[in-house]
């Protein structure tokens, strides 16, 4: 029985009581608890349920190693699944559910998969599921995928808020032991700028628990000072609650503070993710202890020596009445002494080695506890809960000596360094015999952008596993990281403890049945027979027995198995450890929330909107939106009931019988100049625009160097050496980056400057027989037919407006645009509203310039082009100069498939019935090629209704293009028919551009 | 003609820091390299002082910063941008240059308080520590473009006008009342 | 070899799993083969495969410098599907998926090959048209697939968020066919087929150079001495730049890193593959529970397997906007890979300068769904020396000529 | 995620900051070039696993292009400088050299 003690609990407060339920149980903790502890404290040994098996599963460690003891934690909008309860601090209310399991924790239905334990070894669904072969999609699969995950997929959108945050130092240290300390106080005595992040609620690490004296005090009253030294050097940042997640290149470090976690709905942000930019990290995360692989040994009540210490010491929770402790070495005798010592009984140390008779060793005996040596745990009895353990040599086969009864095991195979942190961006590994370990290998470490080493291990995760070892190695690696030599450093007294005596396998020579029921990962059920199967059938490398069996993919990544599993792997191999390796270390080192991954981002700042400054108009004038890259533009403006199509006929109608107005703000607008701005624009453009005349537009064509056209737009001559050039709405941003790219890498010798003013004007586009006469009305500048003839523009004010304005046209009548400084745009646009209510005047959105421009021919940058057809393909030979000798896309043009005469070329489309042409058909094309399909000659690329002409039109791409004028092709439509369409003059409206000369 | 509206008519915020949209301000781009003859005297001419590189030279409402090798952001009262601008063009004729009024393309906020810092820190990734006195930093406020440069009890920062009120919605959730960093 | 069935696992059973032999051999090298893979990935592997399957081509080595399927094999995202634009492409893709069906069975091993459904959202009226087009197109082609509105998507993925706010989800690509496969195992299936057709693999071994001699290749010098071919298959992803340089000519390849991750396992959830390319995000629930969801590519050269961590934020930003309930998920592990980029994006099988000596690479982001296609169009290239009209229009002179084989046009990427 | 140094403004910018432009030093070759002579400009590439030459651009900062010499297999940066030259500095080459004993050279 797991209960709390009347005394102790250094890290508890007993004056605060918190009630927290689990699995509906109402149930009492204290501040200070982890959920796990809290859980232990009320006899909840039970948590959990295997991946595979469903077996019974408890605590075994109590920190982030933990494989078995997660919970779905909260309801609704705060469900959180997979919370590790160790590392959970508990809260008034928490409420937390076991997982994986039907229909209840004590009865799981899954665990008959146990008795089937030994038809389903690692890998076993490679070799089975294969016939018949639907049926791994109707039956086995579902099956499978039915028992898949853990906890609970939550079901509403999170409630919590998160964020993250940039930060800087020059030395980092991960890890907030005393080794973590020492570091940081060395690096940050030098003058170091330090960030010290420590995972823990609580500063100290180990040390506390396993009473190490430092300085001639007590670990827990130097964690103190020292914490309080640190807090008092400007140039040290200290926080807990923060987890180190991943060491990237260049010294980029993940954090994970959990800031509200354990105060759910206090409104501060749940989590922050820190990005940190280190110049230098000190890995002092401490080590952590591995399980001994004996039968049983994941029956709940078999924990890690350690584990059971820290529940003793931190909360004074006993993990059973009677604990058998079995060990390799002589750190987890302390184990045994806390147990004393809170007054539980220790029916027996059983220690694989032959001898124990270091001073920790001779202290348990002297306290009358058994200690047996050269002994093993042949089985762990029990199964929802230890009931015993039975003895055996550990040089045998497993033969029962004896059982001893107990309700808690506490192992102990050693430790292992987290290495997590010097691993991520490539440190390399050594293996420590003596210490049966692999520690970071300082020869090799991970380097930074200087090729410099980027991590420095100190203390236990650099191996150096007692706390006088710890401390000199942190003082060292603190300096080194601030490239300085170590200083004086605190003192902790010498705790002698005898090597260990590594032990993969308990007891030795355990046959199959023993070697079945040895688990090397809890959580997914992987054991010694799995890792030795995966062997045998050549899965060798330890990334195929990983892969093979899944060890180490659980959710705690192995940090408890993973060493386990090498040197079993080793031993089948019949080789030594180091020559097995490790697997790879990847972040993170503990999962991480998704939402902190995500950060602010979410909602309105998703992602920055870009909204035009009449936008807010748009949005109260009812306005159905269209995401144009992060632009947002009216796609059309529904009156009333209208649908979308009704709304696009009734704005096309009215601007082609009337006037009406299109927000274009959006369009990009570069002001390039210079003495060889004119040379330049005719190498960026197909056309010459050097010979441009001041006042003039002229249309122009931007393609890449491969050929193909990339951008169009108008562009204007301002003065003798300023062009302005329009770019499409997409266009700007990268049109501007294309002409820097070139005027500084390749023409760096030309004078020309580029500016993006694309957002200092509003630019509204007037359209419609009636465009003239609504300006008109403003007052102001001379917009006539001569004064401001077709593709001219001119400055002036328009109803005081300061404007200049564009006569150009994109859907084909009469329209100027007009731009205005963008403080302005939303008022000009109101008094052009306010002016021409009497005139109709309407605001149009994308969709009815895009049909109006289609019925023009005009082309449109990604629905005639997609990056594979050049200007040529689409007749606009005509603005291609054959004058230039280059111009960027010149050469590119000339290779033989892009100047094949058999390409598609550009063709106007109409139906036979006067039918819309479904979008993205293709024309189809007599017989099969090599690989059977269907051949094809052409397809459709602009298609529409039009409400001007009451038919269907389209432009397309077309095998010879205009010389099939007249013929009659087929389109294919997704019902499977065809659609019968003449080919025609793309021009379907105005050919000889008498409306928008006008 | 109408007042020129600033892209949120001020719109603020008080959390632990205090979030202001103000301008417009006069704002001009100009393109020279630093050795044109005479740029110096031009940016006197139309009262501001040639930065230093990666500086904004502040004095009362009038600056100019040092946004590249060949680019500077001149800052001044909305009404004069216009005249400076031809002064400005004035000046430099002759020389290869670029002038740019671009008041109307920006977005301006203040960021002030004692912990207007932790705000940003949130957003850029810079250095604040390591930001001099009088620099101006050109980087990201999470996915826009951003300038900064410190001022009076706090910040200023430049941002392009169509993304003003998303740099309004970042510096608010920055700023909410019990998120400060430390 | 002996067959894998549910009685051999019920034999075995009985004997503690003690019986079962080795999957493939770990032989040393002979001297010389008939046919040398460089690159024991999924491509590599596919192709001996089908050359000794269907040109009775079997004194092969495959070569392979660290542990078989662990280059981008064994660190993709699984996603299968065949629905992709241009003839060249759909009519391999299409190949791929139909040898897909039938892989477990072929093989004799169990690649969980699961056409659970694939959905590439439309978030823009620029995406719904491109997909438009590629369901034209793939009719012609003979591919299945459809374009479904945004209330099947709805049906289809209920955790999806349908109406944005920001990008509202205007329909979908689908494919029914498309899903994902067990990576690990389809690398191991062909492995195991082609030792038990006597070819050696051979891990540990990696290529240094390339022998010639008048232009034909002859050989590799490896770590393990030197190896002699009559013909020499270069399929290593992101090393075809250092091999081809090796055999003395230049690729249009750039090797940069793609980056993926998993969450921890939850309850099944989402049963289909979802991929958003206007947010760029893709996510599928992998048969243990985790959601495995693929990052974006670096821009630069890296050869680390590790990539950028700002991909892996933007990708999850995509994702918990489309998918809400996932914030509260947690990341469980992420990683990279090292990928080939062409000029196009499409993949390269082809003859190159040098005599007998071809090449497979260039298949990027996507070339996992490609396996087993690109493996059979590869070994008929490596067999008779010509292309078949598979490989054709994948040949490296393509670029010279400016006739791509551009995927990206149709709004699409190309996982 | 990188950082480097931009050789205009001095700042250590972050790789977020920067846009990536691919290999540096292409020569471009236009109207009147062979076939070959354009294939290899447009697309062959070095794609070298070692030291390697990019173009990089200060996109959130000061808008310029520079080079950086980076290796690709560990990610170390040798230095970087201005787009506008032909060759990397010599000086540069020099550290390369003397960082990597077996670079074959520029
Ligand atoms: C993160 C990520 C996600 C992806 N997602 C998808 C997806 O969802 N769907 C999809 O279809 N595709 C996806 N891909 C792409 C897909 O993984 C690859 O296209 C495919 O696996 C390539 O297979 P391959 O056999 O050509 O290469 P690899 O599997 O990389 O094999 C090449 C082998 O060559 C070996 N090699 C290299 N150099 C030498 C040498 N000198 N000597 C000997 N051996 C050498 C390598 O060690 C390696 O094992 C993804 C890729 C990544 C990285
Ligand atoms: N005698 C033995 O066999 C033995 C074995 C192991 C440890 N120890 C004891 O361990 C102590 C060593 O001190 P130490 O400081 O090196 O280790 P430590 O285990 O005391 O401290 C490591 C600290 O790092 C934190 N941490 C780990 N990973 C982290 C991450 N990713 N982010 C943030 N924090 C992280 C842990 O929470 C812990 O507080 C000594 O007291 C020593 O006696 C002894
Ligand atoms: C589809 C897929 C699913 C994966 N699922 C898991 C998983 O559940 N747990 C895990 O630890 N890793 C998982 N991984 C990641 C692998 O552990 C590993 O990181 C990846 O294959 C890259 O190899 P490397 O990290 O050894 O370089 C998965 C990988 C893939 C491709
Ligand atoms: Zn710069």
């Amino acid at each position: 029985m797991s209960t709390r003690l009347q005394k102790g609990g250094r890290l508890i407060d007993r004056s605060r009581a918190l009630e927290f339920s689990f699995n509906g149980k109402r149930l009492m903790g204290f501040q200070g608890d982890t959920l796990a502890s809290a859980l232990l404290a009320n006899d909840q040994m039970l948590l959990g349920r295997s991946f595979k098996y469903h077996r019974p599963r408890g605590l075994v460690a109590s920190g982030a190693e933990e494989p078995n003891a997660l919970v779905n934690l909260g309801t609704g909008a705060r469900h959180e699944p997979n919370q590790r309860t160790t590392t959970t601090e508990l809260f008034a209310g928490a409420t937390a559910t076991s997982q994986n399991h039907w229909p209840s924790l004590e009865f799981d239905l899954g665990a008959v998969n146990s008795w089937f334990a030994r038809f389903l070894p690692g890998g076993f669904y490679y070799k089975t599921f294969i016939h018949p072969r639907f049926a791994w999609k109707h039956i086995f699969e579902p099956i499978i995928r039915q028992s898949a995950g853990l906890g609970k997929a939550p079901r509403e959108k999170d409630a919590d808020r998160y964020e993250q945050a940039y930060a800087f130092c020059d030395v980092l240290v991960a890890g907030g032991g005393i080794a973590g300390l020492q570091a940081a106080l060395a690096a940050a005595g030098e003058g170091a700028r330090v960030i010290l992040l420590e995972q823990a609620p609580v500063w100290g690490g180990r040390a506390p628990v396993d009473g190490d004296v430092i300085d001639g005090q007590p670990a827990e009253t130097w964690v103190k000072a020292t914490i309080e030294a640190l807090g008092k050097m400007g140039n040290v940042t200290l926080k807990t609650r923060c987890m180190v997640a991943g060491v990237y290149d260049h010294g980029y470090v993940l954090a994970e503070e959990r800031v509200a976690d354990h105060t759910p709905g206090d409104g501060r942000p749940k989590k922050r993710l820190w990005r940190i930019r280190a110049t230098r990290i000190v890995a002092a995360t401490g080590a952590i202890e591995r399980p001994l692989s004996f039968a049983g040994n994941d029956i709940p009540g078999v924990m890690l020596a350690s584990a059971v210490r820290d529940y003793v010491t931190n909360w004074a929770v006993s993990p059973g009445d009677r604990t058998v402790v079995v060990t390799n070495n002589d750190d987890a005798y302390r184990t045994a002494l806390a147990l004393r010592e809170a007054g539980l009984s220790v029916p027996c140390i059983i220690d694989a080695r032959s001898n124990a008779d270091g001073p920790l060793p001779q202290r348990a005996r002297a306290l009358g506890i058994r200690v047996e040596t050269g002994k093993a745990i042949a089985w762990v009895k029990g199964g929802k809960r230890v009931t015993g353990v039975a003895l055996c040599l550990q040089a045998g086969e497993g033969a029962p000596l004896e059982e001893i009864g107990c309700d808690a095991v506490a192992m102990s195979g050693g430790w292992s360094p987290v290495v997590h942190l010097w691993s991520h961006c490539g440190g390399k590994l050594t293996w420590d015999a003596a210490q049966a370990m692999f520690r970071p290998d300082a020869t090799r470490p991970p380097t930074s952008h200087d090729g410099q080493a980027l991590v420095f291990a100190a203390g236990a995760a650099n191996g150096a596993l007692t706390a006088a070892e710890a401390l000199a190695d942190a003082a060292r690696a603190g300096a080194s990281a601030f490239g300085k030599q170590p200083g004086p450093h605190a003192q902790a007294a010498v705790s002698i403890e005898a090597p260990l005596e590594p032990v993969w396998i308990m007891p030795q020579g355990a046959g199959p049945g023993l070697k079945m029921k040895m688990w090397l990962d809890p959580q997914n059920d992987v054991k010694v027979s799995d890792v030795q199967l995966a062997a045998r059938e050549g899965y060798e490398s330890v990334e195929h027995t990983k892969r093979y069996t899944t060890l180490g993919m659980a959710t705690d990544q192995g940090k408890l198995s993973n060493i386990n599993g090498l040197a079993v792997l080793a031993g089948a191999l019949n080789t030594e450890i180091p020559n097995v390796g490790t697997t790879t270390f990847r972040p993170p080192y503990a999962p991480v929330t998704i939402g902190a991954l995500a950060g602010e981002s979410r909602g309105d700042i998703f992602q920055p909107l870009r909204r035009s400054p009449i936008h807010g108009w748009h949005e109260t004038h009812n306005a159905h939106f269209e995401p144009v890259g992060l632009w947002r533009r009216p796609y059309c403006f529904p009156v009333g009931g209208e649908t979308h199509q009704q709304a696009v006929n009734r704005e096309i109608l009215a601007v082609r019988s009337g006037v009406g107005m299109l927000d274009a703000s959006t369009l990009g607008k570069l002001i390039v100049k210079g003495p060889d701005a004119g040379r330049f624009l005719d190498m960026l453009y197909t056309n010459v625009m050097s010979t441009l005349p001041v006042g003039k537009c002229r249309y122009g064509l931007m393609c890449n160097e491969q050929g193909f056209l990339s951008d169009d737009g108008v562009v204007v001559r301002l003065s003798e050496d300023t062009w302005l050039c329009h770019t499409t709405t997409g266009g700007a941003d990268r049109i501007h980056a294309h002409m820097e790219d070139w005027l500084q890498c390749e023409w760096w010798d030309w004078q020309v400057y580029v500016a993006n003013v694309t957002e200092q004007y509003a630019q509204i586009a007037v359209a419609g027989p009636r465009a003239r006469q609504l300006l008109e009305r403003l007052g102001g500048m001379d917009v006539g037919k001569d004064s401001l003839p077709f593709m001219t523009h001119a400055e002036g004010t328009l109803g005081n407006f300061p404007v200049r304005v564009y006569r150009i046209s994109f859907s084909g009548e009469l329209s100027y645009e007009i731009a205005v400084p963008a403080s302005l745009g939303l008022a000009l646009w109101e008094r052009l509203i306010e002016a021409g209510r009497d005139l109709g005047v309407i605001p149009y959105g994308t969709e009815a310039m895009h049909v109006m421009r289609a019925e023009k021919g005009f082309i449109m940058i990604g629905d005639e082009t997609d990056g594979t057809v050049i200007p040529q393909d689409l007749n606009l030979d005509w603005a291609i100069s054959r004058k230039k000798a280059d111009y960027l896309g010149k050469r590119g043009q000339e290779r033989t498939h892009l100047a094949s005469p058999d390409r598609w070329k550009l063709a106007g489309f109409e139906t036979l019935d006067g039918s819309v042409i479904p979008d993205g058909a293709y024309i189809i094309a007599p017989g099969v090629n090599d690989n059977g399909q269907r051949n094809t000659q052409g397809r459709v690329t602009s298609t529409y209704y039009s409400p001007t002409l009451k038919k269907g039109i389209a432009m397309g791409l077309i095998r010879g293009g205009l010389k099939r004028m007249g013929e009659v092709v087929e389109f294919n439509t997704v019902s499977g028919g065809t659609v019968r369409a003449r080919v025609v003059d793309p021009v379907f409206y105005d050919k000889e551009g008498e409306k928008q000369n006008v | 003609m109408s007042e020129p509206v600033s892209a949120l008519g001020h719109a603020s915020f008080d959390g632990f820091a205090r979030i202001r949209e103000i301008g417009p301000l006069g704002m001009l781009t100009l393109r020279a390299r630093p050795d044109v003859a005479g740029l110096t005297a031009a940016l006197a001419a139309i009262g501001v002082t040639r930065p230093e590189p990666r500086r904004m030279a502040l004095t009362g409402e009038r600056g100019c910063g040092w946004m590249s090798p060949d680019e500077y952001l001149v800052i001044l009262p909305y009404d004069e941008a216009n005249a400076a601008m031809a002064a400005l063009s004035q000046q430099l004729s002759g020389e290869h240059h670029l002038v740019a009024n671009v008041s109307d393309a920006r977005a301006v906020f203040r960021i002030e308080g004692a912990k207007a810092t932790q705000v940003l820190a949130k957003l850029m990734p810079v250095d604040f520590a390591t930001l001099a006195p009088g620099e101006l930093r050109r980087s990201r406020a999470a996915q826009t473009a951003a300038a900064i440069w410190a001022e009076g009890d706090g910040f200023t920062l430049v941002c392009f006008r169509s993304v003003a009120q998303y740099m309004m919605g970042l510096l608010s959730h920055s700023a909410m009342p019990g998120s400060e960093l430390f | 070899m002996k067959r894998y069935s549910v009685f051999a696992i019920a034999r075995e059973a009985m004997n503690h799993h003690l019986g079962w032999e080795r999957a493939w051999a770990s032989p040393a090298p002979r001297n010389s083969y008939d046919a040398i893979i460089v690159g024991a990935g999924g491509h590599g592997l596919a192709t001996a495969y089908y050359l000794g399957k269907n040109h009775g081509i079997t004194n092969v080595a495959i070569l392979e410098k660290g542990w078989l399927g662990g280059g981008n094999t064994g660190r993709n995202t699984t996603i299968i599907r065949s629905n992709y634009l241009q003839d060249a492409s759909a009519a391999i893709y299409d190949k791929s998926l139909q040898l897909y069906e039938n892989l477990s069975q072929d093989l004799n091993y169990n690649v969980m090959f699961s056409p659970r459904g694939l959905l590439m959202l439309a978030q823009t009226h620029h995406e719904v048209r491109g997909y438009l087009r590629t369901v034209h197109a793939n009719m012609l082609q003979g591919v299945s697939t459809e374009f479904i509105g945004p209330a099947k998507v709805k049906e289809l993925v209920p955790i999806i968020n349908i109406d944005g706010p920001r990008y509202p989800v205007l329909g979908a690509l689908y494919q029914a066919r498309g899903g994902t496969g067990r990576h690990d195992a389809v690398a191991w299936g062909y492995a195991r087929g082609c030792s038990a057709m006597g070819m050696h693999i051979i891990q540990n071994c990696e290529v240094r150079g390339v022998r010639q001699e008048n232009g034909v290749v002859t050989g590799v010098e490896t770590t393990k001495g030197f190896i002699g071919c009559k013909k020499l298959g270069l399929v290593v992803a992101g090393h075809s730049g250092q091999l081809a340089e090796m055999a003395g000519f230049r690729l249009p390849i750039e090797a940069v890193a793609l980056q993926a991750l998993v969450s921890e396992p939850i309850k099944p959830c989402l049963d289909v593959v979802v991929m958003a390319n206007t947010v760029h995000g893709y996510i599928s629930q992998s048969d243990k529970g985790e959601m495995v969801i693929g990052g974006g590519t670096d821009g630069f050269n890296n050869f680390t397997q590790r990539g950028s961590f700002h991909h892996i934020e933007e990708t999850l930003r995509a994702l918990v906007e489309t998918f809400p309930v996932i914030s509260r998920l947690k990341m469980l592990r992420q990683w990279g890979g090292i990928v080939d980029m062409t000029g196009d994006r499409s993949p390269l099988i082809s003859k190159t300068p040098l005599g007998n000596c071809f090449i497979n690479c260039g298949w990027g982001t996507g070339g996992f769904k490609a396996i087993p296609g690109s493996g059979w169009a590869m070994a008929e290239l490596m067999a008779k020396g010509e292309p078949g009209p598979l490989a054709a229009e994948f040949s490296m002179w393509r670029f010279k000529e400016g006739r791509f084989i551009d995927e990206s046009v149709a709004a699409g990427v190309a996982h | 995620m990188l950082t480097l140094e931009c050789p205009y403004c001095g700042v250590m910018a972050e790789e977020t900051e920067l846009a990536p432009g691919g290999e540096a030093h292409l020569k471009r070759v236009g109207p009147g070039s062979t076939p070959e002579e354009f294939e290899a400009y447009m697309f062959a590439r070095k794609n070298p696993k070692g030291v390697h030459f990019e173009r990089w651009r200060h996109a959130y900062g000061c808008g310029k292009w520079f080079l950086a010499a980076r290796c690709t297999a560990t990610l170390e940066v040798f230095g970087t400088y201005p787009a506008q030259c032909s060759a990397p500095p010599q000086a540069l080459q020099d550290k390369i050299r003397a960082r990597r004993p077996d670079w074959k050279g520029f």
